[in-house]
Order: structure tokens, then C-alpha cells, then sequence
């Protein structure tokens, strides 16, 4: 019953790489200024920003997705408004894809960061700047090493949730192979149609390549951290 | 270069920092007052890390803050040293990696400070590859300063560096600011609240109590008042500028002149004629009204009293001229009684310890 | 011509081999997304771009005629599924399910959910008109549909499950278990409609295919019973 | 077609926020001492813990729900074991629901509290040594206060991940109203069920009880924060 | 209480720490030596936060520590207050929760500090809520000493307590741990590199070089010593231990009666008769070969010249012995010259300076 995988596994296997790291680079890109201005910030309503943040977590992934879809539909108003301009709709693209992931994952990558940030020393920063680094120099060279973990968290925390991204990708992505079938959706489709064997393959082969990498990722972590804290003995 | 001008309000809790004064923009200023009174607080207003209700501050021409006008040059913009009291280093970087950071960010034409020099006077070598974490406590002061010389900063702003240093490493590293600010004309706001340290670096003297400045002037006018605070330290005394007289080879002394007369001290490697400050504790001037014989003390010198002080009960803080340059001797009322002191009295003041100081 | 269907997880095996066949003596390229109905209903309504819709019941394609999206007059029934109770055990007797009145037989019973399935809504009604419906409610496990309810049973956590005839005739000899064919006059028939989605001639060149007999041989195969044959006693 | 909710949405939320709470409750208890073992071992295969921890993430939930069912069903090898014990198994109960939860939450609880641990100064834990302070006593009281921050984002990121969780829940938990329908299935049927209404208001209501949950959280986060970072003016 | 007897042997990267020694359970031993030489490594070690390769400590009879036997009394368990050389304090705790952290986990039956005193002394009344963010560098220094004395110790282990304080706040700090250890016998062991601390408060010495113990003994008999680096040290002197023998109310002196003779130093708040520890400086002792005349110099004292040692070029140490007691006096060699010194030499001994201890 098993049989090699199918070109399409494998094109989902592809496409399902190219949007978790599309999506990581993305979160990085949106979520890191984000938990900057939430670890920094003295605003008042910063608690309404990071519930904001919070919330796509507690809807079931499928329903988010529907509500993703809806608004994206030619009838939602981001389907309408980007109908209005001409441009391509986000729902059944892979584009759409990416933008379900970013919203869903966005936690996961926010808040690791946010913690990391608040626990820099104000003492660090400013001694930076009085040796001429710019603000953001200063985060390249003073924030991010000290926010390692928090990085490291935050990249494995998003890359592999979106990795196993299911309900969201499934409901604006409309399975279509080749273009919006991702590797969780073929898994699902096979351990549906009872393709237990290929099932089988597909997972263990995504669970040996997410450990490897995981694996590697924290064993990099680890050496940094190690020398850090020998301090004394 | 011109002054240093600045008016300060910062509200810290309780306490409000409210300073206005200026201090020349050459030589080593030092800020002196006792724990809490806002050193650090002024010297972060100085170096752009507060923002002040009400600032005002003018370095060299330039205008640096000011408040009423929304004008403000971020810390990174002002090309200054900082040494903080808790080091503030990198923990994350290596030491070399720490001393490196401003120097790598200065243009190369900018670059004031030879890097091997620095290490080689902060004896860092054997450090350069630790973590901040595996250092001691002076190590990683040493390492602090350090990084700052490194900034080529045109003002160096430095808070208690040396008070975890032994007498040892404080005795390389003083003499080096000294030259440092003497030939490149970097100016340095310097904390302390070591006697000895503010005697020895300061050129201008700003005292702090309660955030507030009491008094502000050059060190040898403020050691020579006898009405300040610091008069009553053990360690009060007059600083004396003099020139190198000649050399006595065989009993490896120097001669020394000064306006009011003339000091041996032990050896002074210096060329005849150079410039040359000296110290002499107030405690360390006896009084007598006869030059005393066969006694080991060299520096007898003619004066007037000036003025006197009571310090507390029973002792006395006597101000003398010695031909226009003021000295500080504490005495007894009991020698005062036995020797009949009065203001315009004419005696000799037998100095046993000169203290040289560069 | 890439021609897309949307098709319901539960003729996902026979949707596959249909399109081999079809591809073979067609031009046009034929791509599957699979979900289930109720998100593909969703997705549809949203502007998704398919041609054809595979349904596993009768509403969804009609509702899509009504509101409009569909080609009307387009949609037909083009299998009628065949509801089984099925049991791993091989040696258990489950004929004419009597076993479903011995409750020491069995802790739990999978069925689909009656409210998203229609073989669930099958399942219901043999149970009720045995009037074991109500009595069996802290023993019955809901599938999200067929597949879920599947699974639940061959994991042997339900030792008893209403499934698909198609899912225990995919299974191999030695793991086929013991089952009863539910005849389908216990129950209304589990009609399976397709619609079209656009007029386009890859789209109505499948559909043609599918009343071939060549395509009923292939449907029958698969467990299903073709629309136009008689319903078994 | 929205009217109030039924007795089973209520029952589904109340299941909802009990296997939300507990499994938050179980996932503190085991997480924190793991994260505080990973963040102060210096084991060689501390790197190996750190993935296999992550892993759960990889896979898509429903698909990860299915291997454990298959583990929990009477072949596999903890149902297997409990069956051996005469344990009642753990498939469609709610203990499974929580079982499941637990392993697929697991990371955004370990991640964030061992990020905040080994950012603990060594010397703060030597002075509380030093001030008569046991081990627990010292985690308590040191240890907890620092890492605050990482608490508030483990719980939160848990908690809102369990009312979300959808997959491993579905799959393992049967879906029995009363006993392992969750809030999530619940909105997830209503969506399937075309019942938009119904779907809507649950929806809405968990919105919004999770955001102002949320909100609070943060916010008495916050004060407590800025107490601390007031460093300098 | 007996003695503390230790033995570590810890390698720090390049650095290992290898001593071996011991001092008395009581009174304060200073631990000095340069920036780096492994003095608070050494404290560590006391306090059990290290894991040295090789450990033994006995304190007051109880084993704390013996690795050749797997013996090991965690920190908890050792009742000690531990003052870290970079304060270490809790950051999320408020002033008041810092005192008194230790102190709540103390048995009520075991407590010996109060609470209102240490807050009184340390001046921190107005610091209790306060974050340790909010508070200057010696205020965080404060109430790390605080904390330490409130987890009412047995044993007092204090690394550069004093290093960021003002001489007002030394100036009543110290008298507090002297008394402390005076009154409750508690042994304190201190590192500091400053020397006036140092004579100040110290009981035994221990010179710590390059992880090593150069040399340990009672203060006295060390600051007597003219072979060891800290009489080259600029503050060099003895100290001696004498009686209070009468007072001058109308010039508010008191004269000090010690094996050596009597000595007047400016009024001594003590009963008659009562111990009183002062110090001359050797650079405050100047030698005469006859008594001078009509001179401020209240104390002169017949001395016989013991040894003499050359510091540096032109300068020498005399080890002179007061009818058993020593004192050390700096001169030059032109003074040794004019005055015909040798071991032996009969004269006066002029102390201009004498600082009372306590
Ligand atoms: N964030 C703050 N909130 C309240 N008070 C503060 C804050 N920061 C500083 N202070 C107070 O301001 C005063 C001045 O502090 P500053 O650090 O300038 O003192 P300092 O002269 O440098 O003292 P030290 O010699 O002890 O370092 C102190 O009394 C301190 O307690
Ligand atoms: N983790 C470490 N790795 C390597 N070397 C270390 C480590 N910790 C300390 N050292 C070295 O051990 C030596 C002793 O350190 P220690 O802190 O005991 O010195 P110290 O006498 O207290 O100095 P200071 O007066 O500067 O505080 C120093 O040379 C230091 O560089
Ligand atoms: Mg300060
Ligand atoms: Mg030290």
C-alpha cells in the first residue's frame, strides 16, 4: 500500500518549506519591532495591543480560517478593497497562505521576543550609546545577542507551527496540489483516505527533519549559552 | 576650547537634581559630594543618558541640550567617554570585543586612542579572550575604562573608576588621564569621593550636596578655603604648583621653588625647570616659632597666619601666606595656646610630608 | 485544459482513479483538492476556483444552484454511499447488528457526526429505528465524517463503528474484520451529489465521463452504489 | 438561524474552560521543572530534550491526534499497558483530552519559562543561598519573580492555545457532548453545519472573554513592570 | 571560638586559587592584595558558593567543608552574611524586602540583629521602598550591608563593602562593625584595598598574592614588618594599643599612657583607663637626635633604631623599638645621614601625626 511518495507529496513537502520560512521571515520582520515597542513602550493601552496579539491563538485554527476566508472573499472587505484596486485575491493563493500563517502564528514569535526584550538592562543599552551606536545599531549589537534564546524560541516556536499548520492553511488555502497543498494537508489527506503507509512516511520523515533541525539549532544555542554562564568555577 | 556651561533640573522620586554652574572645558573636573548627593545624576545629564525637566547644556560652543528650544544631541552624537560605576559592560562579548565596540565605530580619521597602548596600560592583555562574567570586580572596572579611552571621546565623563582598584593599578592609571587630558586637551568629569583621588587628578573642583552645587571653582582655591566641608577631612591640605630647582644626587633629593620659598622632596625625575604640583596635608604642618635644629624635617618656610578656624573641639584650621601662596596646617588649641597664635603672626610652618604629584 | 475539482474526503480513492482513467483519454489535466463538504461549501461560496464540486451529500450542491454560484440545472447524483457496521474482530458476529443490543459487547460506537454527515445522519436513523439512540448516547464517539469515524474504530478504541463500505473494501483480506451491510432501506440513501462550477469544456467533458459506464464500474468498485442502479434490500 | 445557545454550546464551553484550566495547571507543573532543567544542566544531550519537546509542534494536530490514538487505542502501547493494568483507557475521555493537550501544548509552556530562567543572574541565587534560602525556597522567591514575564507568555500562550486546540482534541476526544465536546468543535460543527449564526456568536463570545482575560493578565503584568524599569527618571 | 582553618585549591581558567591557612574566629581578618589576586575567590570559597578541586574548612570546631571525605555544608546552612562585591541585589524586591529577606528565614530564637538599629546606622530609612534601580551606587552598597548584618551571621564574609561610600558614611559604618564584632564576637573576615580600612578595622592580616597567602599574622606584628609590600605602601605605619591615662579639658586633649611612653592626641571620648587603639604613620614619624624646642610637635619619645631598610632610591624604613613596642618612621637618606643612623642608634622619635582608631 505504501508506495513512494507521490509528485505530489513532494511538491507539497516543497511548498510546505517555502511557506514556513517565508511565514518565519515574515513574523521576524513584523514581530520583532512589535515586541520591541511592547518590551519598551510605557503606552497606555499597550495591554489591549498584546491581548490583540494574543487572541487569533484561542479560535479553533479551521474557524479562523473560515473568518480569514470570509474577509478575504470577494465580499470581505480586504477581498473587496484589493478587488477595487486590481490586484489578485489573497484567498486560494499562496500568498493568501502566507498571510494566514503570519496572523495565526504571530504569538508564538511576539511574545518569546517581548520577554527576551524587557529583561535587557537599561544600564547596556546606554552604555552603547555613548559609545556611538545608533538605535539601530544597538539592537543588532547589544539587543539580539542578548535576546538569543528569545530568538531562538521565537524562530523555532513559528517555523514549526507552521510547519504543522493545518486549519487556517486548509480553509484559505483550498488544498489545491502544487499550489496551496502543504505537507500537514497531504499527511491528513492520506491518513484520511486510510494511505496509512504513506501517512506513516510522510510524518516520520517531517518529525526526522524537525528534529535534526531543531536539534542543531539548539545545540548552537546551547555552546553560546554555555560559555555565557561559566562565570565563576 | 571654552567652557562648559549647564543647568540641570531632574526629578528623580524625592530627590530633584537642580544644578546650574559651569566648569572649564579643559583639564579634569571633579565632581566631589558625599553617597546620593547626584554625581551620577549630573554626569548623566551630561552625557545626554537623562532627559531633564529643564536642560541646558553648552560644550566648547557647541549646544548640546536645551529644553526651551527642543534642541538635544543623543548620547551616540556627542563623541564622549563614559565609565559607569557598575562598569556596564557587554555580557555577551568577549573583552576585546567590548574595548573594540566604540573604537570600531569611530571614523579612522577621528581615532584618537592607540588600542595596543590601552590594553598595555590597563594590563589587559592576558584578558582580552574572557567573558565579562570571568573577571573580578577590578578586572572588569579596568576593562570598563578601557573601552571608553577607546571611543576617542572629546569629553570624558567618568564615574568612580577607580574605586575598585588597589593603590597599585591606581598609581599607573591616574598618572596616564593625567597625561591624557594634558595632551590632548580631552577634558574629564571625573567622580569621586577619594580624597586622595580628587587631590591628585582635579584641575577644578564641583562640590555636590543634595543635588545641588555648593561651591565650584579651581582645586587650589577651594583647598585653600577653609570655610567648605572638605576642610575638615583628614586629608585637607594646600596644593602647591613649583618648578624643579635642582637635582641632590647623592641623597636622591630634588629641590623644588615656589613663590613662597623653597621644598625638598625625594627624587623627582623631571627636567630642571619643569612644572611640577605638590601636596601638603594640613595635618602634616607643624608650627613652631623657631626653626627647630637637628631634626629630621627638611621644609622649614617663613609665613603669616592668615586666617584660623575652629574645627570641632580642640582643634584648629590655620590658614597661612607664604609670600601670597596659602597653606593649610591643623594644630591643637593646645599649640595654639603654648605658641600664641593670632592672625598676623609670624612664624615658621615645618612641613614633614610633601606628597608630589605628578 | 487544468480542470480543478473540489472533492469530498470520502471519495477521495475513486475521485483519483476516475481522473487516472479520464486523463488517459482526455487532453485535459485534472488537479483534486479534497476537504471536507462543509469546507468546501465554505470555500465555493468564497470565490474558490473550481470547476467541479463533488459533494458527499445533496444539500450543499443545491444550496450552491440556488444562491447562484452553480450552473443551474447542473447538479446530479453520482453515487449513493453504502453504510456498513464494522468491527475489527473478524470473528465477531455483527450481522444484522444485533449486536448493538447486547451493550456488553462494546464500550463505545463510533458514528459521523449526524449534523455534518450524511452517513452519520444514516447511522442515526438505524439506530433510532431501533430505538437504541437515545440509550447508546454515553457510548457513541462522533466522527467529523466518515474518515475521523473511521479511524476511531480500526484504532480499536470503538470496538464498533458505522463506516463507508468503501473504507472496509480499501482495507487489505487479512484486516477486513467482520462487518453487516446496512440495507438501505433502514435508512434514507446517502446520495452523493456533484454540481458544476463553471461552464467550460473540460469541466462538462468530466462530467460526461462520469455517467460512463466505464466510470460506474469504477465507482461500484470503490463501494458505492450508481445512481440509476437499484437500491439493495 | 441564530437562536440562543443550546445546552450542548454551554456544556461545551464549560468542558472548554475546565480542560483549558487544567491542562494549563499539569502543563506548569511538568514545564516548569523541565525548562528549569534545561536551562541550568549542562548535559551533553540536553539538545535532544530540547527537540523532542518542540516536536509535537511539527505535526499537523489532527494528524498527531491520530498517532495517539492509535498509541492509546488496546494495540498500542500505553493503552496497551493501561489495559494490562485494568486502567479504564483513555480515548474519548476527557483525562485523554487532557493528555493531549498537555503533549501538544507542552512547548509554548517550556520555551518561554526556560528563555527567562537562564537569564537569571548567578549571583542573585548565591545571595539568597547565602541568606538561608533552601532550593525550593529560592525558586519561590527569586527564581519566580525574575522570570515573571516568562510565566505570564507560558500560561497565556497555553491556555489560549488549549481553547483553540482543535486537532488532537477532535481526534482523541470523540466529540461526546457533556464529556469531550469542546467549545472548538463546537464552533467548528456550527461553521460545517452552515449554522453561521450560531458559529458567530460562539465565536464572538470567546473573542471576547479571551480578550479581556487576556487584557487583564498583561495589564497587571504591566504595572509590574514599569515599577521595575523606572531605573532612572 | 577557635580557629578557621582552611585549605582550597580552585583553578579559574588561567587562575588557581591554592591556599592554605588559617585565622582566628574572632575579631576582623582583612583579606588585601592587588585587583585580581583572588580575594574574593577566596571569600567564595568561605561562603561555600565555590566547588574548589580541593576543600577543607573547619570554623569553630565544625567541619564545612572536606572534599577528601565528601563533606560539603551548603551556604544555607552556614549562617553567614555575605556582602558581594557588585551588591547583588534583588532587583524585583523592594529595599525593605531585601533587609529582610534573610532575616524572616532566620529562627526568631537565632536572631540577633535588629532591624530598626541596622536601618538607623545605615541611614536607609528613607531608601525602604525604593527599588535597588532607584538607588545611587553606595545606597545599593548600604543595604547589601544591611541584608548581610539582618541574616543575623556567625559569620560576617564582606567583599570591598565600603568601596563606593564617602569617608562620612566609613566614618560610621565602621566604628558599627568593630563594636559588632566586639559585643557579639562575631568574626568577620573583610577584603578591601584600601589601606586606611584596612588598619582601621583589621585584627589579622592576610596578604593575598597571585592566588596565594604571601603572609598572615595579627595586625600589629604584620604593619611591623619592613620586608612585606605593604610597608613600601605610602600609609605604612604601626599601630599600638595603649590606655586612656587623663584628660585636658581646657585644650580638650587626651593623654595615652602605652609601654613605650604616653602620647597626646586631640580628646578621646573614653573613661580613664579604658583600651584605645591609635596609629602613627611612618611617614608621621620623624627622628631627632634631641628633643625640639618651641614646636607644635606634642609627642616626642626616646626610641632605640631596631633595623632600617631602603625603599626605593633615597627613602628607608626605621623599625624602631619603643621600649618593646614598634614603630616605623620613613625618612630620607639625607636625614640618615645628617642624623649618623645605624641599628642601635639612641634618639627621639617626633610623631606629628596620630590617628585614634577607635
Ligand atoms: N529612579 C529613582 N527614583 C528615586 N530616586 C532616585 C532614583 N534614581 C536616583 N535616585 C536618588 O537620587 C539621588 C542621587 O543619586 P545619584 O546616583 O546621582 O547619587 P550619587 O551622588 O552618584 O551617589 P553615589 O556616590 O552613592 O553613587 C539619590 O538619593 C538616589 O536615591
Ligand atoms: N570564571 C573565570 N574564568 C577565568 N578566570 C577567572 C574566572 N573568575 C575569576 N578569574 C580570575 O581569577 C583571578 C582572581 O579573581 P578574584 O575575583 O578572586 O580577584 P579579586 O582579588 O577579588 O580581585 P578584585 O580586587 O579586582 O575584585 C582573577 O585574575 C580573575 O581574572
Ligand atoms: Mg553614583
Ligand atoms: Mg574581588
Amino acid at each position: 500500500m505504501s508506495d513512494l511518495l507521490s509528485s505530489d507529496d513532494v511538491s507539497a513537502l516543497l511548498i510546505t518549506l517555502k511557506l514556513a520560512g517565508i511565514s518565519t521571515l515574515i513574523l521576524l520582520l513584523l514581530g520583532t519591532p512589535l515586541a520591541w515597542w511592547m518590551a519598551r513602550t510605557r503606552f497606555r493601552f499597550k495591554a489591549v495591543i498584546e491581548a490583540l496579539v494574543a487572541l487569533p491563538l484561542v479560535l479553533p485554527p479551521t474557524v479562523l480560517g473560515f473568518y480569514l476566508l470570509v474577509v478575504m472573499g470577494p465580499h470581505g472587505w480586504i477581498g473587496g478593497a484589493l478587488q477595487a484596486l486590481g490586484a489578485p485575491s489573497l484567498a486560494f493563493t499562496f500568498s493568501g497562505l502566507v498571510v494566514g500563517s503570519v496572523i495565526y502564528s504571530l504569538p508564538f514569535v511576539v511574545q518569546p521576543l517581548q520577554t527576551a526584550f524587557s529583561s535587557i538592562g537599561e544600564r547596556t543599552l546606554e552604555a552603547a550609546s555613548t559609545l556611538r551606536a545608533s538605535p539601530m545599531d544597538r539592537f543588532w549589537s547589544v539587543v539580539v545577542p542578548h535576546a538569543r534564546g528569545g530568538f531562538i524560541t521565537a524562530i523555532t516556536l513559528g517555523f514549526a507551527h507552521t510547519l504543522g499548520e493545518f486549519g487556517v492553511v486548509l480553509m484559505i488555502g483550498g488544498n489545491i496540489p502544487g499550489e496551496t497543498q502543504v505537507l500537514s494537508i497531504a499527511i491528513y489527506d492520506h491518513v484520511e483516505s486510510l494511505q496509512y503507509g504513506q501517512a506513516h512516511i510522510l510524518s516520520g520523515g517531517l518529525l526526522v527533519f524537525s528534529f535534526v533541525l531543531l536539534f542543531l539549532v539548539y545545540r548552537s544555542n546551547r555552546s553560546a549559552a554555555l560559555l555565557q554562564r561559566r562565570e565563576r568555577s | 576650547m571654552s567652557d562648559i556651561q549647564f543647568r540641570f533640573k531632574l526629578p528623580l522620586g524625592r530627590f530633584e537634581l537642580d544644578t546650574d554652574g559651569q566648569f572649564p572645558a579643559e583639564g579634569v573636573t571633579v565632581l566631589f559630594g558625599r553617597s546620593g548627593s547626584g554625581k551620577t545624576s549630573l554626569l548623566r545629564c551630561l552625557a545626554g543618558l537623562e532627559q531633564p525637566r529643564d536642560a541646558y547644556l553648552k560644550v566648547g560652543g557647541e549646544i548640546w541640550h536645551d529644553t526651551s528650544r527642543g534642541l538635544y544631541v543623543p548620547s551616540r552624537q556627542r563623541a564622549i567617554g563614559y565609565v559607569f560605576q557598575e562598569g556596564a559592560l557587554f555580557p555577551q562579548r568577549r573583552v576585546i570585543n567590548n574595548l573594540l565596540y566604540g573604537y570600531q565605530r569611530t571614523p579612522v580619521a577621528e581615532r584618537t586612542a592607540d588600542f595596543d597602548q590601552v590594553v598595555q596600560l590597563l594590563g589587559l592583555q592576558s584578558l582580552l579572550q574572557r567573558f565579562p562574567m570571568q573577571l573580578s570586580g577590578g578586572e572588569k572596572q579596568r576593562v570598563a575604562i578601557g573601552r571608553a579611552l577607546l571611543n576617542s571621546p572629546r569629553l570624558l565623563l567618568m564615574d568612580e573608576p577607580l574605586a575598585a582598584l588597589d593603590r597599585d593599578h591606581k598609581k599607573e592609571i591616574l598618572p596616564f588621564l593625567e597625561r591624557l587630558h594634558r595632551h590632548t586637551h580631552i577634558p574629564i568629569v571625573y567622580v569621586t569621593h577619594n580624597f586622595d583621588e580628587l587631590v591628585r587628578i582635579a584641575d577644578h573642583l564641583v562640590l555636590i550636596e543634595e543635588g545641588r552645587i555648593l561651591a565650584s571653582g579651581p582645586l587650589e582655591e577651594m583647598l585653600a578655603r577653609v570655610d567648605l566641608p572638605i576642610s575638615r577631612d583628614v586629608d585637607a591640605g594646600a596644593v602647591i604648583d613649583a618648578q624643579v630647582l635642582s637635582h641632590d644626587e647623592e641623597f636622591h633629593l630634588t629641590r623644588l621653588k615656589f613663590a613662597g620659598g623653597e621644598l625638598l622632596v625625594t627624587w623627582v625625575d623631571r627636567e630642571l625647570g619643569s612644572d611640577i604640583r605638590v601636596r601638603i596635608h594640613a595635618k602634616d604642618v607643624s608650627l613652631a616659632l623657631e626653626p627647630a635644629v637637628s631634626s629630621s624635617i627638611l621644609n622649614i618656610l617663613p609665613a603669616r597666619v592668615e586666617e584660623m578656624q575652629v574645627h570641632g573641639r580642640g582643634r584648629l584650621l590655620v590658614k597661612l601666606d607664604l609670600n601670597g601662596v596659602p597653606l593649610l596646617a591643623r594644630i591643637t588649641r593646645h599649640s595654639q595656646h603654648r605658641l600664641g597664635l593670632e592672625v598676623g603672626s609670624k612664624l615658621y610652618a615645618q612641613v614633614k610630608g610633601v606628597a608630589v604629584l605628578v | 485544459d487544468t480542470l480543478r475539482i473540489a472533492v469530498a474526503s470520502n471519495f477521495m480513492e475513486p475521485a483519483r482513479e476516475l481522473v487516472r482513467q479520464f486523463e488517459q483519454q482526455s487532453p485535459h489535466r485534472v488537479t483534486l483538492s479534497f476537504g471536507s463538504t462543509g469546507k468546501l461549501y465554505a470555500q465555493i461560496s468564497h470565490g474558490a476556483p473550481f470547476t467541479l464540486f463533488l459533494s458527499a451529500d445533496r444539500a450543499r450542491p443545491q444550496l450552491l444552484e440556488k444562491q447562484g454560484v452553480a450552473l443551474q440545472g447542473s447538479v446530479f447524483t453520482y453515487a449513493y454511499g453504502r453504510l456498513a457496521l464494522w468491527s475489527m474482530d473478524s470473528a465477531q458476529d455483527i450481522e444484522e447488528g444485533q449486536i448493538l443490543q447486547s451493550p456488553d459487547a462494546f464500550r463505545y460506537l463510533a458514528i459521523a457526526n449526524p449534523r455534518l454527515a450524511p452517513y452519520g445522519r444514516a447511522a442515526k436513523e438505524v439506530l433510532e429505528s431501533r430505538e437504541l439512540w437515545s440509550s447508546l448516547q454515553s457510548r457513541i464517539v462522533r466522527g467529523e465524517n466518515i474518515g475521523q469515524t473511521f479511524q476511531f474504530a480500526r484504532s480499536g478504541n470503538a470496538q464498533l463503528g458505522f463506516v463507508a463500505l468503501s473504507q472496509i473494501l480499501s482495507l487489505n483480506s487479512d484486516k477486513k474484520g467482520s462487518y453487516w451491510l446496512v440495507p438501505e432501506t433502514q435508512h434514507a440513501p446517502i446520495e452523493q451529489q456533484a454540481v458544476l462550477l463553471k461552464d467550460n469544456g473540460a469541466g462538462n467533458d468530466f462530467v460526461e465521463f462520469m455517467h460512463s459506464s466505464e466510470a460506474s464500474n469504477i465507482i461500484a468498485r470503490y463501494g458505492y452504489r450508481v445512481a440509476g442502479s437499484k437500491p439493495d434490500e
